[in-house]
C-alpha cells in the first residue's frame, strides 16, 4: 500500500522489539473479529480511485458549466489561483492546532489577520478565529446571548435563512431553551420591535436577509438594548459588506456569517467558514478559538492562543461551548482573497454584484408571469412565479440553466410554492441573463 | 523570521483581483450604503504570495516532520484527496441545485456511509456534523430525543464520563443540559464494569466512553459496560476520536455501542489544516437511527434523494445549514478507496504495532502510569522520571522542538501527571521511529544528567522562543489596531 | 494591474527621487514609439482569463477522455497528485538556477538524485542534470561524439524516431557536418555494421526503435569500438528501462532518451526533459550541466554546479554547446515520480505496460485487415492495415477513440501511409481495448 | 538543515505507486529482458512528500524574497498562468494527435504568434526554440540559411559580437560554423556606430547585439548599427534577453532587427523552475520569415494546420521534436491576456523607474562603471568602491544572503569589474526595494568600515556555508555511489 511505510522486514523487526510474536497479540484486549467480517472492497491505485470518483464527479452539474444563478446562504463568486494555492503549501494543510505556538506562527499570525478582517468588515470590536459556519455560529450567538442576559428566549426574525432558525431550534429545543420564531417575512415587514420585552435574551435578524432585502437595524438594536436584550445580527453574504452598511454601525453586539462566498468554494454546502464578532466587553462569552498578540522571551512580538480557559479543554463542563475545531484552513483562504481583494478590490467587487443583480432585476420584471418583489437587495432578490418554483427550477435545469432556489425547498408547507430566489454575482456574463431571461420566458 | 503584519503592509487602494468598476446604475439599496472606510488594506499578487509563502514556513506541519501527538493522530495526508476533492463536479455544485443535477454526489455520499457503516457494524449514518464535538452533540441530542420519545426526559439527567475523557464529552453533555457524573479508571487506565456498575441506575441518559481510551488502553470491559447501561436504560455513546486503532479490526457495533462520531481526519486522513475544516459524521445505532437529523439521504432505486425536512420521521432537526463537510467526505472517500478493507486494517495494526515499539524503546527511560503494558495506537508516560530533574514535562517538549520534533501531545490525559501522551501513527518509516526514539532517548539522558539549563532556555531554533501566554490573556490583543504593540 | 505593486504615489515619490519628471525621460535613448502604436487588447481579470484560456481547451480533445493509444516518443502514463503538488511548491517553482549553492541545496541535491536515477536506468557510469528533450539531447550526443573521434559524420539507424533524425540532420548540415541516414527499418532488419568505419563518429541506435522493436545493441557496439566510433543509444519511453536490457550493458557510449513519460503530463509536446547518460571518461565532454558533491565551510556534505568550464558563461566561442537552460521543474518531477515508483514500483509498471501492449496485441491481430508487424516491442507496436492509416486514425477520432500515429504522419512520402504504430500503457483498461477492437473493424 | 539522499533512506521494495502485477503472459521482449539490479531505491507516498517538502526548504525563491538578478529577470510567477497550463485540453494532450482534435491548441500558439509579433513588429514566429539559447541557435541557423540561399555560405563566416555579450552568443555562433569577431563598446558602455563601421564587410553573416545591452543601458546607435550591418549584406540579430525593459513600448522591428529570441520567462513570467524549462520562440523579419524551421502555423480559414514537412518552403528544417514548449506557451499568453498591451507597457515602465531608483539611492556608496546615467531595467556597478576594503564582489554577494536575499548578479557582463548588476523587476513594492537599498547600504558601509570578516564569513545562517567548488571539480563526484562520501 502506497501510504505505508513500513515494509515485512521492519515489521518482523519491530515485534521483535515488542516481544510478541504476531501482531494480533497487541489486539488481543479487543478480541477483534477477524478482518474478513469486513465485506468491503481490496484497495485501489490512485488511477483507479481517480476513475472512480471522476464518474461521481461526471453524474453532477458544475455551476461553473452553466449559467448560474443560485444563492440562498452559499454564493459563486472567482477565488484566485493564488488563494487556492497557497491554502495547499505544505506549512498550512499539514500542520496542527497551534497549541505549540513558537513553531506555529504562520498560523496564528493569519489567524490575528483574519479577526482583525472580520471585526473591521462587521465593524465590531473583536472577532474570533472561525466558527464551522454560518448556521452554527448563529445558534453559538443564542447560546452566547442566553450566557450574558442569563435569559433563555431568543427571538428570530421571519428573514433569517431558514436553516439557520432550524439549527436555533433544534439547539435550543434539545438544551431547553426557547426560540420564537416569526413568520417568513418576504418583504421585511415583519414588527419585530413591539415583540421585544424583557424575557428575551436576543433578537436574530439577518442583513441581507434570506429573500435578498436589506434591513436597517437601528430600530430593533435600540429596543433591544432598552430591554436588555442582545442583537445578533446574521449575513450570508459576506461580500454585501463591502457595500451596505455594516451591523456594528446600526448597533448589533454580535455580528455571525457565513464567509464561505470570499476565498472558498460552494463544495455542496461545506467545508465552510463562520465569522463571529462582537463587542469587547463580551469577549470572553464568545466561543470560539481566540488568538492573541504577546511577546516572547526575547520581547519579540509573537502570537498565541488565548482566554482558553473558556474552552473545553480547561474547563470542561463549564466551557462556553463544545468547540475544538475551527475552520482554519478555509479562514485562511478567506484571509488570502480579503488581502488580495483590499479594501478598494471589495468595494469594487461588491458594486459589481449589485450592477449585476440590479441589471438582472430589471431585465427580468419585464417577463409576463415573474414580478420581482424586494425594495432592496445586494445581489439577491425574490421573484413570484407562475406556477410552482421548484417545477420551474427543474424544467430550467434541463435547459441548462441553473436558476435560483425555489424557496418551498428550505420553507416547505408553508404557501410559498411560487417564489423563487435568484443570485447574481460577478460571474454572470451579459450572455448568462440572456439565457436565463430566453429559458425563462420559455420555461413558463 | 519576521514578517509584518498585512496591515502593516499594504494599502487601502492596492489589489490583487482585477475588478471591472460597472457603469454608473441606479442602486437598490435603499439608503443603506457603507460610508466609512472599512479598514482592509490590500497587497498587490505577488506580494500577497511572498506575505503568505513566508508565513508558512514559520509553521511545522506533518509534511516536514514527525507529529507524534497522541490522541490528535496527525497522519499522511494524500494529495490525491485534494486533486479529488477539486473535480469541478465535487467543488463547484451548489448545495440547493436541483437534486437530479448532483446525483453523483449523493452517490459519494451513500458510499462514505456505506464505508462507516460496514466498519462500525452500526444502522445509520448522521452525516452534518461539522467536527468531532459538533458528532458528539448530534450523537447526544439522538439520545436525548429518543429518551424523550420515552417520555423520560425529567428523570434521565445524568451522562457518566471517566476521568480520561477529552473535555468535549463533559462540555457537549452540558451544553444539551445533562448533569455530568464522573466514572473512575482503576490503576490499569481502564474504566472497570463494577464502578460502572455502581454509577449506573435509572436516571442515567448515557455514558460517553473513548476506546481506545486516551490513555491509549483499549477498554476491555467495554462489552459488559455497555451491557450494564443498556440494560439500566441508557445509552452508550462511544467517542470514535481513536477509532483509527481498530478500523478494519472490530466494529464499534459489536460491542454495543449506540453512537459514534467518527473524526474523519484521525482516520481518514482529512487535512488537519491548522485547526480545520474538520468533519465528524455519526454512526447511530439501530435504536437511535430513527432520530437522525436532517438530512436524511434515501435510495429510491436508481435515484438518490436528499430529504431536507426537519419533520421528517422522529428526526430531531437540523444541526446545520445544508448537508455536511462533502469536501472532507471526498477526501475521506479517497482514502478508503486507495487502501480497501484490508489496507484500512493494514493501518491500524501498523499503528499500534508503531506506538509499541516505541514504548518497548522508551522503556526504562521515561515512566508510565499504568506499568509497561501494550498499547493501542498511542504510548502514555508520566513525568514521574523527570522528579527532581529541575525539568517538567514543558520543558521537556520545547527542547524538542530545537531537536526538530513537534511536541508530543502533553499534560492529556489529566488522570497521568505531568502526561506526555505519543502517537506516531501508520505513516512513519522504522528509520524515522528509530531516529525518534533516539533523539529522545538522548534528550532524556540530558534530563536526568543536569543540563536543566537547556530544557528551560528551550526552544532556542524555532521562529519564536517560549511565547508569554499569561500576557496575552491578562491583557488580550485581538486585533491589529493600527501600530499598537 | 493585479501583478503590479506600486502605486501611483508610489511611482511620483519614485521619480522624484530618480530626479525625473516624467517615466518617459528614462525612456529618451529608446526613441520609442508611444504605447497607442501597440493594437493589443486592454487586461483582463483573472476570471475572463480563465473563460478565454478555457474555451480555447475545450476545444480539443484530451487524452483522458477517450480510449487513447498514441505514442510514437510522448507517452501517457498515470502521475501521482503527489508530483505535481511538489513540483509547484513555491521554492521549486520559482527559484533560480542553483549559481548560488548555499540557498539552493534543494535543487541541486534533487539534480544529483536525478543524475544517480537516470545513469541507474540507462546502466551509465555518470549523468547530466538533463536537456531540453529527446530530440536536441540526441543532437547533442551527435557533437559531443564529433568532439570526442574528432570525426563528423555520424550514421543514423532507420529506427531512429523520424524528428530526431530530421534535428539531428539540421544541426548537422548548418554545422556543415555529414550525416547518413538509413532507410526506414520497420522490423529492426538494418545492416548497420557493415555500413562503420573508421570516417564514423558515432552509430545512433534506438531502442525501442520507433517502430516498437527491441534491438540488441552489442553487435553495433563492438563494431563502433574497433573502429574508433562510439555507440549513441536511444529510447524515448523511459519506462520500458524498467523491463528491458539498457544500453550501458549493451556497450553503448553515450545513451540519450526521453523522460516524459516519467512524471511528466503530453502537453501537447512540451515542456519534456531530456536524458543524457555516458561514461566517466568523456565527461568533461558532455553538454549541459552537471551537479556534484563537495563540502561546506564547516566540512558538512552540499552540492554545487561543476565542472562549467565546458560551459558557455566561462568558455564562450569554446564550449561544449550553448545550453544554458535544462529541464529543471521537469526532471524534478521525473525525479520524484522515480523516486515515488522505485525499483520494485518501476519493474512492475513496465511489466503492466508489456502486458497490456501484448494483450492488445493478441486482440488485434485477430482483425482482418490488420497485421501487426513486430517480433518484439515493449508497450508499442507497429500495424498494417488496410488503406490509408492517417485517414483511418481521422475516422477512429470522428468515433471517439485516439487509435495511434500514422507513421506518415511523421515519414511523409516514404510509401509507408499504411503503416500505424499503437501504444499501450498502464492506463489501457479492458473497455478501452474493447472500444478500440470495435471501431477498428468498423473503421476498416 | 539536512536532508539524506534518497538513495540513503529508499528500499528496492518499497514503492510509493500501486500498480497491479500483471496475471502471467508470454512476453514479447525478444529474448532482451533486464536481468541485473537496476539501483533505483523507492520511497513511500508519506516519505516522499517529507523528502521533497523538506529539500525545497534549503531553496530560496522569488516567493519567500527578492531575486534581484540582473538579466535574469526574476519577476512574479502568477498562479492563474499555472492552473491553465494544467487544463485537461492542454495538458493531456498529444502532439500527435489528429490536427482536428487540438484546434484550439493550435489557436492558442496562434494567438501567442499574434501577441509576440505585434510587440516586436516582425513578420513570423518561430515556436519550437526550447529556450533562448536554443532560440539563438534557430536564428542564426535562419540566417545561415538566408546566405546559402544567396549562395554566400563560403564567404560570410564572421559574426559581430559585442565584449559584454552573454556567453550564449559566442557558443551559438560557433557551434554553426561561424567566426566571432568581437565589437569594443564605448566609454559610455554602448556599442558605437562607428565601431560596427569599421568591423562590418562583405564577411560577416550577422551581428549579434543585446538591447537593453548587458550594462542595462539602451543601444542608442542600434538604428544606425542594423543599417550598416544590413547595407553590408549581413543580418541582425538580437538577443530578446532584455525585451522586457522595452515590451509595449517600443518594437524592435522598428529598429531594423531581423532575429529575436524571446525568453518567455524573464518577460513574461514563465516560472524558472530552478533552470528550465524555458521557451524561446524565435521572431523573424520579412527578410528571414521563409527560412522559419517546421513545424509552421497556417491558418486555413476556420481551420488551422501545423505543417510539419521538413521540406515544406524554404524552411531550415527541425530543430526538435514536435511543435515547442506548449505548456509555456500557456502560460505566457495567460499573462499577456492578464496585463493586455496598456499593462505590458506599465510593466515595463515599472522595472525601468524601479532599477533607477535603485540606482539613484545606492548613488554614493556604490561605483558604476559608466558613471551615473540613466539605465533600462537593470543597474551595473563595479567594484572599484570595494578596493581596500579587502571585501570582494563575491564576498558581498554571499553576505546579502545572511541579510535574506538572494544576491544580484554577480561579474557579469565581464566588461565590469567585479560586476554586480541589480535587477528589480517590476513586481516588487516600494516598500520593499526601500528595504532592499537601506540593506545594500548598512552592508555597504560595514565593508567600508573594516568589517570584512562578516564578508569573509557569510554566509553563516544559509542552509550551508560557502561550497568548495574546487573540490567539486577536481574529484567530480557526479552520482551517488553507495555510501561514499
Amino acid at each position: 500500500m502506497r501510504y505505508h511505510p513500513l515494509t515485512d522486514s521492519d515489521r518482523a523487526a519491530m515485534l521483535a522489539a515488542v516481544g510478541v510474536a504476531d501482531v494480533d497479540e497487541l489486539f488481543a484486549d479487543t478480541s477483534a473479529a477477524p478482518a474478513s467480517g469486513f465485506a468491503l472492497p481490496p484497495g485501489k491505485s490512485e488511477l483507479e480511485v481517480e476513475r472512480h470518483l471522476s464518474r461521481l464527479a461526471a453524474r453532477n452539474l458544475p455551476a461553473g458549466q452553466v449559467p448560474f444563478f443560485i444563492g440562498a446562504g452559499a454564493y459563486r463568486h472567482h477565488v484566485p489561483a493564488s488563494v487556492d494555492h497557497l491554502i495547499q503549501r505544505s506549512e498550512f494543510l499539514t500542520s496542527y492546532t497551534p497549541y505549540q505556538p513558537e513553531i506555529s506562527q504562520g498560523t496564528l499570525q493569519y489567524l490575528f489577520e483574519f479577526q482583525t478582517q472580520v471585526a473591521a468588515l462587521a465593524a465590531m470590536e473583536v472577532a474570533n478565529a472561525s466558527m464551522y459556519d454560518g448556521s452554527t455560529g448563529c445558534a453559538e450567538a443564542m447560546l452566547m446571548a442566553h450566557r450574558i442576559t442569563k435569559r433563555r428566549k431568543a427571538l428570530l426574525s421571519g428573514g433569517l435563512h431558514p436553516h439557520y432558525a432550524e439549527v436555533a431550534r433544534t439547539v435550543a429545543r434539545l438544551a431547553e431553551d426557547e426560540v420564537v420564531s416569526l413568520a417568513p417575512d418576504i418583504v421585511a415587514q415583519e414588527d419585530i420591535v413591539s415583540r421585544v420585552d424583557d424575557s428575551i435574551s436576543c433578537v436574530i435578524v439577518q442583513t441581507p436577509d434570506f429573500f435578498g432585502n436589506l434591513r436597517d437595524l437601528r430600530a430593533v438594536a435600540e429596543t433591544c438594548h432598552r430591554h436588555g436584550a442582545l442583537l445578533v445580527a446574521v449575513f450570508t453574504e459576506a461580500v454585501s459588506l463591502g457595500l451596505v452598511t455594516p451591523p456594528g454601525e446600526m448597533g448589533a453586539d454580535i455580528v455571525v456569517g457565513e464567509g464561505q462566498s470570499i476565498g472558498n468554494a460552494l463544495s455542496f454546502g461545506g467545508p465552510y467558514v463562520g465569522l463571529f464578532a462582537t463587542r469587547r466587553e463580551f469577549v470572553r462569552q464568545m466561543p470560539g478559538r481566540l488568538c492573541g498578540e504577546t511577546v516572547d522571551a526575547d520581547g519579540r512580538r509573537g502570537f498565541v492562543l488565548t482566554l482558553s480557559t473558556r474552552e473545553q479543554h480547561i474547563r470542561r463542563d463549564k466551557a462556553t461551548s463544545n468547540i475544538c475545531t475551527n475552520s482554519g484552513l478555509c479562514a485562511l483562504a478567506f484571509n488570502i482573497h480579503m488581502t488580495l481583494l483590499g479594501e478598494a478590490g471589495l468595494r469594487r467587487l461588491a458594486r459589481r454584484n449589485h450592477a449585476n443583480a440590479v441589471a438582472l432585476r430589471n431585465m427580468l420584471r419585464e417577463i409576463p408571469g415573474v414580478e420581482p418583489l424586494n425594495r432592496s437587495f445586494f445581489n439577491e432578490f425574490t421573484l413570484r412565479v407562475k406556477g410552482d418554483a421548484a417545477e420551474l427550477v427543474e424544467r430550467l435545469a434541463a435547459r441548462g440553466v441553473l436558476a435560483g432556489a425555489p424557496v418551498s425547498r428550505l420553507i416547505p408547507n408553508a404557501g410559498l410554492d411560487d417564489l423563487l430566489l435568484v443570485a447574481s454575482t460577478e460571474i454572470n456574463t451579459d450572455e448568462d441573463r440572456a439565457a436565463l431571461v430566453a429559458e425563462l420566458k420559455g420555461a413558463l | 523570521m519576521e514578517e509584518p503584519l498585512l496591515f502593516e503592509i499594504g494599502r487601502p487602494e492596492t489589489s490583487g483581483v482585477d475588478v471591472e468598476e460597472p457603469e454608473p446604475f441606479e442602486d437598490c439599496l435603499g439608503g443603506l450604503e457603507r460610508q466609512r472606510p472599512i479598514g482592509l488594506p490590500g497587497l498587490s499578487e505577488p506580494e500577497t504570495l511572498r506575505h503568505y509563502v513566508r508565513l508558512s514556513r514559520m509553521n511545522y506541519s506533518i509534511d516536514a516532520g514527525m507529529y507524534p501527538l497522541g490522541s490528535c493522530t496527525m497522519k499522511h495526508n494524500p494529495r490525491l484527496n485534494e486533486k479529488m476533492a477539486r473535480l469541478a463536479g465535487f467543488a463547484d455544485i451548489h448545495p440547493l441545485q436541483p437534486q437530479s443535477t448532483v446525483q453523483g454526489a449523493l452517490e459519494a455520499m451513500e458510499q462514505l456511509t456505506h464505508w462507516l457503516l460496514t466498519l462500525t457494524n452500526m444502522e445509520a449514518l448522521a452525516l452534518s456534523p461539522k467536527a468531532g464535538a459538533h458528532g458528539e452533540i448530534c450523537g447526544l441530542m439522538a439520545i436525548k430525543s429518543a429518551i424523550a420519545a420515552r417520555g423520560e426526559t425529567a428523570t434521565r439527567k445524568i451522562v457518566l464520563v471517566p476521568q480520561s475523557a477529552h473535555g468535549t464529552n463533559p462540555a457537549s453533555a452540558a451544553l444539551l443540559g445533562f448533569e455530568v457524573r464522573s466514572v473512575p479508571a482503576g490503576d490499569d487506565g481502564i474504566v472497570h464494569a463494577e464502578d460502572v456498575a455502581s454509577a449506573v441506575g435509572p436516571d442515567v441518559a448515557a455514558i460517553m466512553l473513548t476506546n481506545p481510551n486516551t490513555c491509549g488502553l483499549f477498554e476491555r470491559d467495554i462489552g459488559r459496560i455497555a451491557k450494564l447501561v443498556r440494560e439500566a436504560g441508557g445509552y452508550f455513546y462511544c467517542d470514535g476520536a481513536n477509532l483509527n486503532a481498530i478500523a478494519g479490526l472490530a466494529r464499534p457495533g459489536d460491542f454495543g455501542v449506540d453512537a459514534m462520531h467518527i473524526n474523519l481526519h484521525k482516520t481518514f486522513s482529512t487535512p488537519h489544516g491548522g485547526g480545520g475544516p474538520g468533519a465528524g459524521p455519526v454512526a447511530l445505532s439501530a435504536r437511535l437511527a430513527p432520530f437522525a437529523p436532517a438530512p436524511v439521504l434515501i435510495r429510491k432505486g436508481e435515484k438518490l434523494e436528499l430529504n431536507e425536512d426537519v419533520e421528517y420521521g422522529q428526526g430531531f432537526g437540523r444541526i446545520a445549514a445544508f448537508h455536511g463537510q462533502m469536501g472532507m467526505f471526498v477526501r475521506a472517500l479517497a482514502y478508503m478507496l486507495s487502501h480497501g478493507g484490508d489496507g484500512l486494517a493494514q493501518a491500524s495494526r501498523d499503528a499500534v504495532l508503531s506506538a509499541n515499539y516505541v514504548r518497548a524503546k522508551l522503556r526504562g527511560l521515561m515512566s508510565a502510569p499504568y506499568g509497561d503494558r501494550i498499547c493501542m495506537h498511542e504510548v502514555l508516560f508520566d513525568d514521574a522520571w523527570l522528579s527532581g530533574s529541575g525539568v517538567t514535562t514543558l520543558d521537556f517538549a520545547k527542547a524538542m522542538i530545537d531537536e526538530g520534533y513537534h511536541p508530543m501531545t502533553i499534560y492529556f490525559p489529566l488522570v497521568a501527571h505531568g502526561a506526555m501522551l505519543i502517537e506516531p501513527t501508520e505513516s512513519e518509516s522504522k528509520a524515522s521511529l528509530d531516529l525518534f526514539i533516539a533523539t529522545l532517548r538522548r534528550l532524556g539522558e540530558k534530563a536526568l544528567s543536569g543540563e536543566s539549563e537547556l530544557f528551560h532556555a528551550a526552544p532556542r531554533y524555532a521562529p519564536r522562543r517560549r511565547l508569554d501566554e499569561t500576557l496575552a490573556a491578562r491583557k488580550p490583543v485581538l486585533r491589529w489596531e493600527g501600530g499598537a504593540t
